[in-house]
C-alpha cells in the first residue's frame, strides 16, 4: 500500500473534499507536484506546464513533468500509476478522457495524493479541483463574436476542430452551435465541422477540403492551436487568401506571420502559462489544507491574485485575450 | 586418347579436405584430382559426402581442414561468387531457381549480357537462352516464370544455367535424377563436347550405366571417407558397388510374384483442363502398376489429381468402391491412400522442421493420446521407420534440410509408409537414392504389395519400371496411350508407346 | 533425334510473350481503373475537385508518399520490409528544418542532400543489422521505428519549427512550380523514373528481384547479397530522408511527431500497388500508383463532404476493394494462360 | 532454434546441444525477462511493491492476451494487424449496447462474438480471396477503427457497473494477484498446450514451414488459417471488453496502436515472421520483458522518448544476441576442428 510519509496535509485526513479546510494554514514547502499534460512535446501544453514550474519555484515546491507521446487515456493511466508509486503529493493532469483516468486518480487520492485537473477536466468525482482556462460559455461566445464580425454578420461558417473526442473543443462547439441558433446570428450558417486530429498535416488537408467543398465559405473557426496554424498556412499559400477569413484559438508566435500578411485578422487565447501557474498554486493550497475543493473556498495564486472555487470545484482563470495586428507584438508565447 | 595420360598437372585438386556439421563428419580427409578434358565420377551411398564436396568446391562451405588447389595454387573460396569467378559452374542436387523470374532470366542471372550504358541487353539474353535450350534439344518457353515448372523442367533449366557459364570445371550433382533417357542422352552429348573442348567435368549419379557412359575416372566415397580413385575401365560396376557399400549386393529388382486380389483403386475419365484428359485405370490389391512416359507427359499431375492435391475438372476416383471427394487429400488419406510426391523439397518435406515432425506429420492425429501429443510416442515411431529405411542422420531433432538428398527421400518414404496405406502412390520413389537403398525400397514396395497393398508407381527409370511393374501404363501428352502387361513390357515397347508412332518412322 | 519429340508435350505450355506483357499491364490496370472511377465519381459530385488548385494539392500530397513508396517497394522486392520510414522522415524533416532555421542562407539543394545523407545513414544501419546481424527486417525496422522516433523526440523536445522561421526560398520550393509542374511532383517523377530504369534494365535491379524470389538461390548464383541488401535499405532510407525534406518544404511546420504512423500508409501504397509482400515481384510504378490512389481517396473524402466519422472506414474499405480487384485481374489472366496452354 | 544464415542453414538449425539451447532465441528472451524482473525489483525504488506488480500486470494484460492468437497466426506465416482496431470497435459497440440498456452479461458475450466475426472477415479475405494478409489487415485496421468512430462518434460511454469495473482492476482477495491474471493464465495454458502438444499445433507449424508440403500431407491449410483469424478476432474482442471495463470508458480510439506492441512482443519472443518457428513461452516472456522494462524505467523518471529508444534497441538486441552467440560458437568449432586435425 502507498504510505504517505511526507504529505503532512494528507495525514489530517484531508484526502476527501469532505474534510474541513483551514484557509489560514501556512503554504507547505517542498510539495512534490507532478504535471501530466495530455501529451508531451505539444507546444501548447509545454507553455502551460512552464507556468506550473514558475509557480512551484515561487512556492519552493518540487516540480516534475511526465507524460506520454501519444494523447491517449490509457498511457496517461500508466503514468498516474507510476506517480502513485513515487508518492507524489499533487498530480496536475489534463485528462485525455474524463472517465478513463478516474479509477487510477481515485487510487491516487486514496493514497493521499491531491489531484488538480487543468485545461481539460476529469470527471468531478475523481479530482479535487479543476482549473479552467476560461469558462466554456465564455470561449464559445467569444468565438461566435469573432466569426460574426469577420463574416459581416452573415454567411457560411465552418469549424476545424481537434480530435472528434476532444472534451474541450466539443464543449465549446456546443456553445457555438447554441449561439448560432440564436436570432441575432440567424445570418450565420454552420456548414461543417472538420477534424484535424490536432495533427498539423491532417488539419492542413482538412482545410483544403473545406475550401473546396464550400465555395461560399466566409469564415473558418479553428478552436485549437494546431488547427488554426495549419489552416492559416494553407490559406496564405492558396488562392483563397483574403477571400476566406480565419479565426479561433491560437498562440501569437504561431500566427504572427499570418496576422502580418493579412491571412488572419483576429484570434483569441488565454495565457496558457497562467493555467499551469494557477494549477500549481491550487495544488499547493490543497496539499497545505488551505482548500479542499468545496465551493466558495478562497486561496491566493501569487501574481494572479485571489481565486474563489466555483461550483463543482471549478476555478476559472478569466476571459480570453483577443490578439490582432495592433497588440500581437506585445505577446511572446 | 587424352584420358590415358591426362594433362600433366590436374586442373583442380582436392587435398585432404574435411568438413563436419556438428557431430556429423560429412567429409573426412578426402583427396582426388580433376583433370582438364576428363569427366570424373564421384560415387557413394546417400550421405557419403558427395554433395558436401561439391559445396566446398562451389564455395558454399569452407573446408574445416585441407585445401583446394587450382592450377597448382591453393585457393580459398569465401563465397559462391569467388568460385564462379574462378571458372567453376555447379549444377546443385536440388534445383535452385528464382520462381518469380522468367526462365531466360534464371539462366543469365548474375552475368546478364550488357549493352549500352551498362543496361541489360534483352535480345542477347533471349538469344543465349534459346541457344542453350536448342543445344539441349528441349523447348521450354523462356518467357514463362520458373514457378510451376515440373521438377524435370527445373533440372533442365539448371543444366542450361551451368552450361551458359562456359566454365573450366563443370560440376553436376545428380543432374539426371529427374530426367528420362532422352534428356540424359542429350545432356551427355553436350557434356562430351565440353570435355573435348578441354573442360573438366565432375559428375555425380547413382546410375552406373550413366557413369560408365560419360566418365573416364571414378572416385568412390564411403561414410565421408575416400575409398579409391581409378580409371573407369579398371573397375567393374560390381566392384564399384562393393566399395561404396562395403558389402556385396543381391539382385536389384527382387520382385515377388503376387496373385492380384480385388480391384482397390478405380480411376475413371479423370481430366484436367490443359494438363491431362480421359485417364481411366484401376489397380488391384497386391498389384504394382507403373505410369511410364516422357518427362512432362503429365504423370505427376495425374497422380496428384488422384490423391486430391490438384483439383480435377472431370472424372471419379474410387477406393474399394467408395467414391473419393475431389480435391481433398484428407479424404484420400482417410480412405487409406498415400502419395509420395516427386518434389521432396517443395511437396514432400518441411525442410526447417525436425525429422521426427516430418515423419509423423500425416499421423499426428492418430498418435495423439486424448488429443495430446505427450510422451515419446512420436519419437518412437519416427525412430522405428527411419531405422527401417536405414536413414542416416545425427538425431531425430535435426532439421530435415540438413540430411543428404537421398536420406531426405527416405524420410518422405518413411512418412507415408508409416500411415500403412491400402493404396500407395509413389512418384519417382528412388530419385536420388543409392543402389543399396534402392534395392531396399524396391524390396519394401513388393513386400507391401505382397501384403495386399495396391501400388501405383510413377517412374522415369525404365529398368525400375520393367523390374517392378505388373502392368505398365504409358502416358503421352496427358493421355494413357498404352497398357502393357509385365510379360510384354520391354525398353522398346514402352519407349515406342511413350514417343508415339513418329519414332518408328 | 527423338529429342524434339520429347519436347513436343511441352509445347503446350509455351505462352507467347504477348500474354505475359498483358499480365504485367493487367497487374496495374486494376488500380488505374479504381483510380479513374473514383476521380470520375467525385468530379461529378463536385466540379471543384478537378480545379487546378485541388489537382495541385493532390499531386503535392502524392509526391511525398510516392517517394517513400518507391523506397519501400525496392526493399520489399528483396523480401524485406522497412517500417522505419516514418521515423526517418520525421528525423530528416526536423534536422533539415533546424538547419535552415539556424542558417537561412542555405540553398534548397543542400537541404535536399542533407536529407538524403541522413536518411541514407539510417538505411545503412537497418541494412547492416538485417544482413550481418541476421535479424529479420521486420524486427530491425520495427526497432528503429521506435528508436529513431525516440531520438527525434529527445532532440526536438517540444519545440516546433514554424513556417515563419524557415527561409522563403525553401517554402517557395514546397509550393511553387517549374513549367507548371510543382517542384515536389517533379522530384517524385524523377525518383520514379530512375528507380524503374534501374530495376528493369540493370543487373543490380534484377538481382534484387532474384534475392527476393529465392534467397538461397541468390547466394548460390554468386549474387552479392550483402551488398545489395544494404544498398536496398540505403535507398529506402535515403528516399525517406528526401521525403522528410519535401515534407518540411510542403507543410512548413515541423515538430518531433512529423511522419508518425506513415509506415503503414507507405506499406499499404506499395502492397495496393501490387508489390508482393514476400518479395520477388512488383514494380515501383505500381507502388507510385498505389500512393496516388491512397492520396486521391483521402482528398475525395474531404471534398465529397463525407461524414467525418465514416471517412476512415471508407478508406479501409477502398483499400480492400483495390487489392481485391487487383487479385481478380491477376487470377483471370492466369486462367487465360492455362487455357492458352491447353490448345496449342 | 534461432533464425539461420541463408547460406548454410544447417549450421544453426542442426542439432540442439545445450550450449545452443541457451543461445536459442526464445530461451534467451525468457532468461532476459527473469533477469529484468529481478534487477528491477532490486535496483528500482518502489518497483517491488505489490501494488506496482498489479499495475505491471494490468499494463501487460491486453498485449499478452492478444499476443496468444497472434503467435499462432504469425507461425503460419500470416499476420493480423487489425487486432487493435478490432479491440476498438468491440469497445465502441460495447458502449453503444450499454447505452441502449442491454445487461452487461448479454453485452460481453456479444462483443466476443463480434470480435470473432471481424476476425472471420479477415479470414475470408486471406483464405478465400487469397489476398496477402499484411495488406488485408492494414485495410481492415482502417476499416474497423473507422466503424468504431461511426458507431460511437466523438462520445465516450462510461458508467459500467461498478461490480465489473472494480473486479477488473481488483486483486484476488485484495491480495497481490490481479483478478485479470486468472483469465490470462487460463488462456495462456490453453493456447500453449494446443500449439505445442496437439495435432492442431503440429499442423500450424507445418503450414508455416511449407504450405505446399502441408497440403500434400492432407492438411486443410486455408481452413486452418481461417479459424486462426476467427480466434484472433474473438480474443481481440475479449481484450476490448476487458479494456473498456478497466478504463470504465468505451471509446472509438481504445487500444489505438497496440498492434505494434503485440507484434513486437511476438517477434521479441522468437517467432519467425516467415512462419514455422517460435514458442508461446518465448512470446509471453517477450511481453513481460517489454512491460517490465517500461514500468521500471518510468519509475526511474526516464522520459517517454528515451523509453522509445530502449524499446527499439531491446527488440533488436534480443534477437541479435543469440545470433552472434551461435555464429561465434560456429567459428570456435571450426577452429577446434583444425587444431585436432593438426594433431592427428
Ligand atoms: N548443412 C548440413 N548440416 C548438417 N549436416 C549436414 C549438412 N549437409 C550435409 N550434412 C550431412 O553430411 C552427410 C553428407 O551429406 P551429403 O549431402 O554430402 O551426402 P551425399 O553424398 O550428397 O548423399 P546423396 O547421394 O543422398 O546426395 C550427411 O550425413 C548429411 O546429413
Ligand atoms: N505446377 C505446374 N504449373 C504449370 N505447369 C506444370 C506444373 N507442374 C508441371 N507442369 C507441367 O506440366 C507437365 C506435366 O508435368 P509432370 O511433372 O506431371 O510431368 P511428369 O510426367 O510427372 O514428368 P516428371 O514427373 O518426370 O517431371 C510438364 O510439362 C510440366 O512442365
Ligand atoms: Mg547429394
Ligand atoms: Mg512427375
Amino acid at each position: 500500500g502507498g504510505t504517505t510519509k511526507d504529505s503532512a496535509g494528507a495525514n489530517s485526513g484531508g484526502t476527501q473534499s469532505t474534510a474541513t479546510a483551514d484557509p489560514n494554514a501556512a503554504a507547505k514547502q517542498g510539495v512534490k507536484m507532478a504535471f501530466l499534460p495530455k501529451q508531451l512535446n505539444n507546444p501548447y501544453s509545454d507553455i502551460e506546464v512552464s507556468g506550473g514550474k514558475t509557480a512551484l519555484a515561487e512556492l519552493k515546491g518540487e516540480y516534475k513533468l511526465v507524460g506520454p507521446n501519444d494523447a491517449s487515456a490509457s498511457s496517461q493511466v500508466s503514468y498516474i500509476n507510476t506517480l502513485i508509486q513515487q508518492q507524489q503529493d499533487v498530480i496536475g493532469i489534463a485528462a485525455n478522457d474524463s472517465n478513463a483516468v478516474c479509477p487510477s486518480l481515485n487510487q491516487a487520492r486514496g493514497a493521499g495524493v491531491k489531484v488538480v485537473a487543468f485545461d481539460s477536466d476529469a470527471a468531478k468525482d475523481c479530482r479535487d479541483v479543476f482549473v479552467n482556462q476560461a469558462s466554456t460559455q465564455g470561449i464559445g461566445d467569444k468565438l461566435v463574436e469573432l466569426a460574426s464580425k469577420l463574416a459581416g454578420g452573415s454567411g457560411e461558417v465552418a469549424i476545424l476542430s481537434a480530435t472528434p473526442n476532444a472534451t474541450n473543443q466539443n464543449a465549446w462547439i456546443e456553445v457555438v452551435r447554441a449561439d448560432l441558433a440564436k436570432p441575432e446570428h440567424a445570418g450565420l450558417k454552420l456548414v461543417k465541422i472538420a477534424y484535424g486530429n490536432d495533427e498539423d498535416q491532417k488539419s492542413f488537408q482538412e482545410a483544403q477540403g473545406l475550401l473546396q467543398s464550400y465555395p461560399n465559405l466566409k469564415v473558418i473557426i479553428s478552436p485549437t492551436t494546431v488547427g488554426i496554424a495549419a489552416a492559416a498556412r494553407y490559406l496564405s499559400s492558396s488562392s483563397y487568401k483574403g477571400k476566406v477569413a480565419l479565426t479561433g484559438l491560437g498562440t501569437p508566435n504561431q500566427l504572427r506571420e499570418y496576422v502580418k500578411n493579412g491571412t488572419v485578422t483576429e484570434f483569441a487565447l488565454w495565457k496558457p502559462a497562467d493555467v499551469g501557474y494557477l494549477a500549481a498554486y491550487a495544488g499547493v493550497a490543497l496539499a497545505s489544507g488551505q482548500i479542499t475543493g468545496a465551493q466558495g473556498q478562497k486561496f491566493k495564486a501569487g501574481r494572479l491574485g485571489e481565486y474563489t472555487i466555483g461550483a463543482n470545484g471549478e476555478i476559472v482563470l478569466g476571459p480570453p485575450t483577443v490578439f490582432d495586428s495592433a497588440n500581437i507584438d506585445n505577446f511572446t508565447f | 586418347m587424352m584420358r590415358q595420360n591426362p594433362g600433366p598437372a590436374p586442373l583442380l585438386e582436392v587435398r585432404d579436405v574435411s568438413k563436419s556439421f556438428g557431430a556429423v563428419a560429412a567429409v573426412a580427409g578426402v583427396s582426388f584430382p580433376l583433370y582438364a578434358g576428363e569427366a570424373h565420377a564421384l560415387v557413394g551411398e546417400n550421405g557419403a559426402g558427395k554433395s558436401t564436396i561439391v559445396k566446398m568446391l562451389a564455395g558454399v562451405h569452407r573446408p574445416d581442414t585441407g585445401t583446394l588447389v587450382l592450377d597448382g595454387a591453393p585457393v580459398d573460396f569465401g563465397s559462391p561468387a569467388e568460385a564462379r569467378a574462378a571458372g567453376i559452374a555447379v549444377i546443385y542436387q536440388e534445383p535452385t531457381l528464382f520462381p518469380d523470374l522468367s526462365v531466360a532470366e534464371n539462366i543469365v542471372m548474375g552475368r546478364h549480357p550488357r549493352g549500352r550504358l551498362g543496361m541489360i541487353d534483352r535480345a542477347a539474353v533471349r538469344a543465349e537462352a534459346e541457344g542453350l535450350f536448342s543445344r539441349l534439344g528441349v523447348r521450354i518457353d523462356i518467357e514463362r516464370p520458373a514457378r510451376g515448372l515440373s521438377i524435370a523442367d527445373q533440372q533442365i533449366v539448371e543444366i542450361a544455367k551451368a552450361l551458359g557459364a562456359d566454365a573450366r570445371l563443370l560440376i553436376m550433382d545428380e543432374p539426371t535424377a529427374a530426367l528420362s533417357l532422352v534428356e540424359v542422352e542429350r545432356l551427355f552429348t553436350v557434356a562430351g563436347t565440353l570435355r573435348e573442348e578441354g573442360a573438366a567435368i565432375m559428375f555425380i549419379s547413382h546410375r552406373f550405366e550413366e557413369i560408365t557412359a560419360l566418365c573416364q575416372r571414378v572416385t568412390v566415397m564411403r561414410d565421408g571417407r575416400h575409398v579409391s580413385t581409378d580409371p573407369i575401365d579398371d573397375l567393374t560396376v560390381e566392384e564399384m558397388v562393393r566399395r561404396m557399400v562395403g558389402r556385396d549386393l543381391d539382385a536389384l529388382f527382387p520382385k515377388q510374384e503376387v496373385e492380384p486380389g480385388a480391384v482397390v483403386l478405380e480411376v475413371e475419365g479423370l481430366a484436367r483442363q490443359g494438363v491431362f484428359r480421359d485417364i481411366s485405370f484401376s489397380v488391384r490389391a497386391g498389384e504394382i502398376v507403373a505410369l511410364a512416359g516422357l518427362v512432362g507427359s503429365g504423370r505427376s499431375e495425374v497422380v496428384q489429381a488422384v490423391f486430391g492435391v490438384d483439383e480435377r475438372d472431370a472424372g471419379s476416383v474410387r477406393l474399394n468402391g467408395k467414391r473419393l471427394r475431389a480435391g481433398s487429400p484428407k479424404a484420400a488419406m482417410a480412405a487409406g491412400m498415400a502419395l509420395v510426391p516427386e518434389d521432396r523439397r517443395q511437396q514432400g518435406l518441411l525442410m526447417d522442421l525436425s525429422i521426427e515432425r516430418n515423419v509423423n506429420l500425416p499421423r499426428s492425429g492418430a498418435l495423439a493420446r486424448l488429443g495430446f501429443l505427450f510422451g515419446g510416442g512420436e519419437r518412437r515411431e519416427a525412430r522405428r521407420w527411419t531405422e527401417r529405411l536405414r536413414t542416416r542422420y545425427g538425431r531425430l531433432t535435426d532439421a530435415v534440410g540438413t540430411l543428404s538428398g537421398g536420406n531426405q527421400q527416405k524420410v518422405v518414404l518413411a512418412k507415408w509408409l508409416a500411415t500403412d496405406p491400402r493404396v500407395l502412390i509413389v512418384d519417382e520413389p528412388t530419385r536420388g537414392i543409392d543402389v543399396g537403398t534402392k534395392a531396399e525400397v524396391h524390396r519394401l514396395m513388393s513386400a507391401l504389395a505382397a501384403e495386399g497393398v495396391a501400388v501405383l508407381m510413377v517412374s522415369s527409370e525404365l529398368p525400375e519400371v520393367l523390374g517392378m511393374a505388373d502392368r505398365v501404363l504409358v502416358v503421352r501428352e496427358g493421355r494413357i496411350v498404352a497398357e502393357i502387361p509385365r510379360a510384354e513390357a520391354t525398353e522398346d515397347s514402352v519407349m515406342f508407346a511413350a514417343m508415339g508412332q513418329e519414332a518408328a518412322a | 533425334m527423338n529429342a524434339t519429340k520429347a519436347a513436343t508435350p511441352r509445347r503446350r505450355m509455351a505462352a507467347p510473350q504477348a500474354i505475359f506483357s498483358t499480365v504485367f499491364k493487367a497487374r496495374e490496370s486494376g488500380i488505374v481503373l479504381a483510380l479513374i472511377l473514383l476521380i470520375a465519381f467525385t468530379a461529378t459530385r463536385n466540379s471543384r475537385f478537378l480545379s487546378a488548385q485541388s489537382i495541385r494539392d493532390i499531386l503535392l500530397g502524392t509526391a511525398i508518399l510516392a517517394v517513400l513508396a518507391v523506397g519501400q517497394a525496392i526493399v520489399m522486392i528483396t523480401r524485406n520490409i522497412d517500417l522505419s520510414v516514418g521515423s526517418v522522415l520525421g528525423l530528416s524533416a526536423f534536422a533539415v528544418g533546424s538547419l535552415l532555421r539556424d542558417n537561412q542562407g542555405v540553398p534548397v539543394i543542400v537541404a535536399l542532400l542533407a536529407g538524403l545523407v541522413l536518411g541514407g545513414a539510417c538505411g545503412v544501419l537497418n541494412g547492416v543489422l538485417v544482413r550481418f546481424g541476421q535479424v529479420p527486417a521486420l524486427v530491425v525496422t520495427l526497432g528503429t521505428l521506435y528508436a529513431l522516433r525516440g531520438v527525434n523526440y529527445l532532440w526536438a523536445g517540444g519545440q516546433q519549427i514554424n513556417a515563419d522561421r524557415l527561409p522563403g526560398s525553401f517554402l517557395d520550393f514546397g509550393n511553387q512550380a517549374i513549367l507548371g509542374v510543382p517542384w515536389l511532383v517533379l522530384i517524385g517523377l524523377v525518383v520514379l523514373v530512375v528507380a524503374t530504369i534501374v530495376l528493369r534494365g540493370y543487373r543490380a535491379g534484377r538481382e534484387l528481384y532474384a534475392m527476393g524470389s529465392s534467397p538461397q538461390a541468390a547466394e548460390l548464383a554468386g549474387i552479392k547479397v550483402s551488398r545489395n541488401t544494404i544498398a536496398a535499405f540505403l535507398v529506402s532510407g535515403a528516399l525517406a530522408g528526401l521525403a522528410g525534406v519535401l515534407f518540411a518544404a510542403r507543410f512548413g511546420t515541423i515538430d518531433a511527431a512529423a511522419g508518425t504512423g506513415y509506415e503503414l500508409n507507405v506499406v499499404a501504397a506499395a502492397v495496393v500497388g501490387g508489390v508482393a509482400v514476400f518479395g520477388g515481384s512488383g514494380t515501383v510504378w505500381g507502388a507510385g500508383l498505389g500512393a496516388l490512389l491512397l492520396t486521391v481517396i483521402g482528398s475525395c473524402l474531404a471534398v465529397l463532404d463525407i461524414n467525418q466519422f465514416w471517412q476512415q472506414a471508407i478508406v479501409g474499405a477502398l483499400i480492400l476493394l483495390a487489392i481485391g480487384a487487383d487479385r481478380l485481374v491477376a487470377s483471370r489472366v492466369a486462367r487465360a494462360l492455362r487455357k492458352r496452354d491447353s490448345h496449342v | 532454434m534461432s533464425e539461420a544464415a541463408l547460406s548454410e542453414p544447417a549450421l544453426t538449425r542442426g542439432r540442439a546441444s545445450w550450449a545452443q539451447r541457451l543461445a536459442s532465441w526464445d530461451t534467451a528472451v525468457i532468461v532476459l525477462a527473469v533477469l529484468a524482473l529481478l534487477i528491477a525489483s532490486g535496483a528500482v525504488h518502489n518497483f517491488g511493491t505489490s501494488r506496482n506488480f498489479t499495475f505491471l500486470l494490468l499494463d501487460l494484460l491486453p498485449v499478452a492476451l492478444v499476443a496468444l492468437p497472434m503467435t499462432f497466426v504469425i507461425v503460419t506465416g500470416e499476420i493480423d494487424l487489425s487486432v487493435a482496431s478490432t479491440l476498438g470497435l468491440t469497445s465502441a459497440v460495447m458502449g453503444l449496447l450499454w447505452d441502449s440498456g442491454l445487461s452487461i452479461e448479454t453485452i460481453m458475450p456479444l462483443c466476443v462474438v463480434l470480435g470473432a466475426v471481424l476476425g472471420a472477415l479477415n479470414g475470408f479475405f486471406v483464405t478465400v480471396l487469397r489476398l496477402p494478409s499484411l495488406a488485408v489487415t492494414i485495410g481492415t485496421m482502417a476499416l474497423y477503427r473507422g466503424l468504431a468512430l461511426v458507431v460511437l462518434g466523438d462520445q465516450a460511454v462510461a458508467g459500467f457497473p461498478r461490480s465489473y469495473t472494480s473486479w477488473v482492476t481488483g486483486t484476488v482477495g485484495g491480495g497481490v494477484v490481479p483478478n485479470l491474471l486468472i483469465p490470462l493464465v487460463v488462456l495462456a495454458l490453453a493456447f500453449g498446450l494446443v500449439l505445442h502438444a496437439t495435432p492442431v499445433g503440429r499442423k500450424v507449424y507445418a503450414v508455416g514451414a511449407s504450405e505446399q508440403a502441408a497440403r500434400f500431407a492432407g492438411i486443410r491449410v486455408r481452413q486452418l488459417k481461417f479459424w486462426l483469424y476467427v480466434v484472433s478476432g474473438a480474443v481481440a474482442g475479449l481484450a476490448g471488453v476487458l479494456w473498456t471495463l478497466r478504463y470504465s470508458s468505451a471509446r472509438a480510439d481504445n487500444g489505438f496502436g497496440i498492434e505494434l506492441a503485440v507484434v513486437a512482443a511476438v517477434l521479441l519472443g522468437g517467432v519467425s515472421i516467415f512462419g514455422g518457428k517460435g514458442t508461446l513461452p518465448g512470446v509471453l516472456a517477450g511481453a513481460v520483458l517489454l512491460a517490465t522494462v517500461q514500468n521500471a524505467l518510468r519509475l526511474q523518471d526516464v522520459s517517454s522518448e528515451a523509453l522509445n529508444i530502449v524499446t527499439g534497441a531491446l527488440l533488436i538486441i534480443s534477437v541479435l544476441l543469440p545470433n552472434l552467440v551461435t555464429s561465434a560458437r560456429a567459428a570456435v568449432r571450426r577452429r577446434r576442428a583444425m587444431i585436432q586435425e593438426g594433431k592427428g
